[in-house]
């Protein structure tokens, strides 16, 4: 199934608009203004905008701490993004969260957690809620190879599989975690692409490709609302920069350079852009458009952020409790 | 075998402090599962969940019959994946239900920690205050008959020293029910240990619908002289330990702080400061337990009423052995929680002053 | 391959020896002299009698809280078994363990977890070690259906085919977890048995036919030892008694008393006499023979029980710590 | 990016106390790895394991060019499976092995607790002594740069109430090699928790193997007035507030417990004998952690020596918040041990006593 061209220019824009951010904030980085440590997501923009395109707003999904990605994709506030990397009282979590926790509950995103997989039985339990006020809410749940090693993954896909739970499980494979290669880490394939179909719907993809992740999370969104279940998708990526900061506090020798370059000319924004460009769904003019667009809300949003206050010391110790 | 099943076959205490409205003798597990029926009846977003919350032994009876009365979508058993099935119930919490996760024994909940302690209880301020977490945890703390080192740990201490996370730790049917009520009422994650020597009570429940504010504590017995201060099924050994020696004339003050976090630290005070002289009860190990921290607490904001250095009764610092003649000498009761206070009845300040101050510094 | 006259002699000594066992146990339980929760291993015999059956005295078992049969198969000394029941010094692990914590060091049992699938990783631990030191020391690793819940297993496995670990999974499919069907906790079939065969050699069994177990296990094993890795057995049984204590102990209600009268019918000790029988590699006087010599070994182990001492209470404290 | 990256750029201030025989500078990171290096030169069994123990950044330094100089089968990567990780480590220590698990933060160590306390250090003890758990886990408290909730937590509270888990805390770079190669060499299960902060330091480590006793303490500086308890690397805070107040005539003793469990008890007596004021300083959670067990410790064993209520200074009852400001409000250093020092010494018994008794009673 074709996109259209509107959606396939929302998905561009979206795109477009997660790596600027990204670069931005990694041009920044330096300059100590932002005291939290980032994990950029350029490379992997095509995965949140594909399951993040075919989701309602008020599905759910569950991050990690490559958090920034699904957060925008999903529609998360970017002044409220920027606010929380600068530690300010306007981000989206009054700068106690910081990079790796960022929250917007108006688009269902209910929190990111920077212990590896510990949202995925989060995710699940969202699913659950759903579930038992009729499933129409579909909770699509965001981790990395690192994540798909600890056994929370198997136990909630088998919950998942069990109670058929509305989720969808999205395993961004970058082949990294921090400095370690997925093939220090796991034997042979990922067990879940061979469970029976019919209890989870399970694919590998192009998670470069944001057509082929987009119709993927299609596929499975449709079936958890539905009601036949979760599924499993596994998108081939890559992170173009290290681990967390930016690309010159990446440490040196753990990776074949070649192995990078090879992924940078996967880059799925740029891969999309000529795609669209040679099927003339969009103008070059079009694009530029965007470019300034998205500038001019960087702009405001680091503008923004730098105005917002700090939290002040004595703040400390609010919000322990709920009342 | 006594080992899986308790009747609950003796009477509380009559510490004449609660339910004077009601003389309905209800057993303890009854109380949890009333409390448990009224909240599924009330909010359709609670439900209960755990492994065999639908057996026919039903959690020592806390949780029967209630899949048949509320279906299997709001009362059903989980596999075993700890870990996981508690990241469910925090993310069904945050979907807007209010789960209340029947967990067994509190040696299970360490495979739940990364959720309970890096999950649930800080889910709340790491977002500044976004979102919120009502869920509810119980478990039960095991005791007897060979349960040995992994099915009978009191981790109280543990979950004590955890920012975030509510812990209470019932003594009575009253208590057990409104306190229940009052943990699935609440916004915040909220751990119940209870322990399964509660379960051999008896006592006065209303049938209505109450809740027990959570952070306060009850005096189960007053006295002049001593305060004990007893967790959970201690309350009642401390109390009988107290009406014993009032024979012998020492009038010992009972307190139940009944949830320990927040803990009612004025309560506490307010005894000490008459009485001078403490013995703080509790089943989990002594050191760095929950006896620490109310000693470190009263010794610090009651410095000067102190009489008597503080006793400190609780579990010796090892595991639980298996064999009887070894449990026997593990765990406590009456017997020395009486001891203690005569301990700390018995200690004369000033001799021992001068005593202590000449031995220590000869030897330092 | 036939195992041969006397290794089936063997095996069915085995069975029937750890089978009188159990029932003695049973016999005495409600004289509440072993005051320790025992899991009576009726019904399973032929498992760990087909695996242990294929090992060698050094290689290793890990096992859980129904632990008597393992111990047993493996040869660990009856005489302690039974005084660790009755919480004695003599027994096995002093009086200290009871009946979910054996320890034989000689058997290569280094001590059993009654935490559910807590033995694993242990038992995934000592593949690891035996393969620091040459790998010709085979670890078994023995754990229930209700184990295969936990996540542990999916690391523990990924693990071993990581590291090509001389480890053997032997799940004990009984269907049973204290009162939960195993279809109210598992989706599906187990995943395992999808994984990569050279990865991880992969079989279900008749947990019930103890020549089809212990063909199995001496492929397993003999996988093991040439280096090639762990594999993965599921042994489908069933637990004929209650979870803990004696038969009058179970609860009733949670299960079809005609599941059991099936069951009861495959008993891997009856049919496994009978097949004996038939082919004439035993004669009845053999097995008459057989049960005497039980007989009189249990009598002395409950004698040898019976007599021995009770660690002191101020023994409490010793045993924290090894010098 | 301040995060990952320490520079090793001070020097440990002259404690005065030990390693006379060299003048060997040697960073922090420098003194751990050259105890892996001996170790496992030494003995065949021991090996290295964890998460990023061969990158580049080896764990802080600590690591790092271990893989190259022992190989693959000793020095080795994991999945991030700390569960099971965990029970392979002790299953390898049982099959005669000597792991060091290098688990980063101990946040992650809450995915361990079940192999952890219901296993490693029950082992020993639940087998009457058959056998025994030879491993080292090591874990190095993260702090700063929006570290947050779930990458920062000091969590000694939660392992220091478990029996049959020795707990180390080192301070300086001679300790932190001397009680590695200890716990390496130890029989029992160890849990070694060091601070990123500790990684700044340059200080003197003698090049020869040595051990250092688990259970023993040191006193960093000597002073008759008062007695400063001080965990990891706020000995180095206690002690540059203890010179700063020297100015003030106040002499302050301070003592590095080095090993939380078995605790120096007799070390710290001594000194409260001689002192009769105290404060404890903890990088974690002030209510049910290390504190609040030292604190109940003394005023039960030295109750008759105290002079002032012992101080706790602690960190507050929250989990970390990322922001800097918060952050700032939520450390602490030399300001707050000074600030406690001087409240202790301040205290006057006398005075007090009847202030407060007049007070409370009337309360009361
Ligand atoms: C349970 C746990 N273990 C270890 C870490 C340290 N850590 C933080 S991010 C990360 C990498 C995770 O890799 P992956 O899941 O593939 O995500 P990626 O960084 O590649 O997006 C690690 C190991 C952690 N945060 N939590
Ligand atoms: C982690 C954990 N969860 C729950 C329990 C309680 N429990 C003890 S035995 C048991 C049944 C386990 O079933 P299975 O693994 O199939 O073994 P079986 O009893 O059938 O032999 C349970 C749930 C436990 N001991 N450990
Ligand atoms: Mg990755
Ligand atoms: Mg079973």
């Amino acid at each position: 199934m074709n996109p259209g061209v509107e959606k396939k220019k929302e998905m561009f824009y979206a795109m477009l608009r997660i790596r600027r951010i990204q670069e931005r904030i990694e041009s920044c980085y330096l300059q100590d203004e932002m005291k939290t440590p980032v994990h950029l997501y350029i490379g992997q923009e095509a995965i949140a905008v594909g399951v993040c395109s075919a989701l309602k707003k008020d599905d759910y999904i569950s991050s990690n701490h490559r958090s920034h990605g699904h957060y925008l994709a999903k529609g998360g506030d970017l002044r409220a993004l920027i606010a929380e990397l600068h530690c300010k009282k306007e981000g989206c979590s009054k700068g106690y969260g910081g990079s790796m926790h960022l929250v917007d509950t108006s688009i269902g995103h209910l929190g990111s957690s920077s212990i590896v997989g510990g949202g995925i039985p989060i995710g699940t339990g969202l699913a659950l809620a759903s579930k038992m006020n009729g499933g129409q809410r579909v909770s699509a749940v965001f981790f990395g190879d690192g994540a798909a090693d600890e056994g929370v993954l198997y136990e909630s896909i088998n919950f998942a599989m069990l109670k058929t739970l509305p989720a969808v499980y999205i395993l961004e494979n970058n082949h990294w975690s921090v400095c370690s290669h997925v093939s220090a880490r796991k034997a042979g394939d990922n067990i879940f692409h061979q469970a029976l179909p019919d209890l989870l719907m399970s694919r590998k993809i192009d998670g470069n490709n944001i057509l082929a992740v987009y119709q993927a999370a299609l596929e499975a969104i449709e079936r958890a609302r539905r009601g036949s279940g979760p599924s499993f998708l596994e998108c081939e990526t890559y992170r173009i920069l290290g681990h967390a900061g930016c690309e010159s506090q990446d440490p040196e020798g753990y990776r074949d350079c070649a192995e990078v370059k090879a992924w940078k000319k996967k880059c799925p924004v740029d891969n999309f852009r000529e795609q669209l460009l040679k099927e003339k769904t969009m103008t070059p003019a079009e694009i530029t458009a965007m470019e300034i667009k998205i500038e001019i809300e960087i702009d405001d949003a680091f503008a923004f952020a730098r105005k917002s206050p700090l939290p002040a010391g004595r703040e400390l110790e609010n919000h322990l409790f709920c009342e | 075998m006594p080992w899986s099943r308790i009747e609950a076959d003796c009477l509380e205490p009559n510490f004449g402090n609660e339910c004077e409205d009601t003389t309905r003798l209800v057993s303890y597990q009854d109380a949890i599962r009333e409390g448990l029926r009224q909240a599924l009846a009330l909010d359709p977003n609670v439900f209960v969940m755990g492994q065999g919350v639908d057996d026919p032994s039903g959690m020592f009876g806390a949780t029967r019959g209630l899949q048949e009365e509320f279906g299997r979508d709001r009362v059903f058993d989980t596999p075993l994946a700890e870990t996981a099935l508690t990241g469910v119930a925090v993310g069904a919490a945050l979907g807007g239900k209010r789960p209340v996760y029947f967990h067994n024994r509190p040696d299970f909940l360490l495979l739940a920690m990364d959720q309970l302690v890096n999950h649930a209880s800080k889910w709340h301020y790491m977002f500044g205050g976004a979102v919120n977490v009502p869920l509810v945890v119980w478990a039960c703390i095991g005791r007897g008959w060979g349960s040995a080192a992994q099915h009978s740990q009191a981790l109280q201490g543990l979950f004590f020293h955890v920012p975030g996370l509510k812990l209470i730790m019932p003594s009575t049917c009253f208590d057990a029910k409104g306190l229940l009520l009052a943990a699935i009422k609440d916004n915040n994650p909220v751990l119940i240990i209870d322990h399964r020597f509660n379960f051999k009570q008896n006592g006065l429940v209303p049938e209505k619908m109450y809740t027990l504010p959570i952070g306060k504590g009850q005096i189960r017995r007053t006295g002049k002289d001593v305060t004990v201060v007893a967790v959970s099924h201690l309350v009642v050994e401390a109390f009988q330990a107290a009406e014993e020696l009032a024979a012998q004339g020492v009038e010992t003050e009972v307190i139940d702080p009944r949830t320990l976090r927040p803990l009612d630290e004025a309560l506490i005070l307010q005894s000490v400061c008459k009485t001078g002289r403490v013995v703080i009860a509790d089943t989990g190990w002594k050191t760095g337990g929950v006896t620490a921290e109310i000693a470190a607490m009263i010794a610090q904001k009651a410095f000067s009423s102190l009489k008597a250095p503080i006793e400190r009764v609780a579990s010796p610092d090892v595991p639980t052995p298996a064999g009887f003649t070894l449990e026997e000498a593990f765990y406590f009761g009456k017997k020395k929680i009486k001891q203690a206070i005569l301990k700390a009845m018995n200690y004369n300040q000033l001799s021992a002053k001068s005593k202590e101050a000449s031995r220590r510094c000869r030897a330092g």
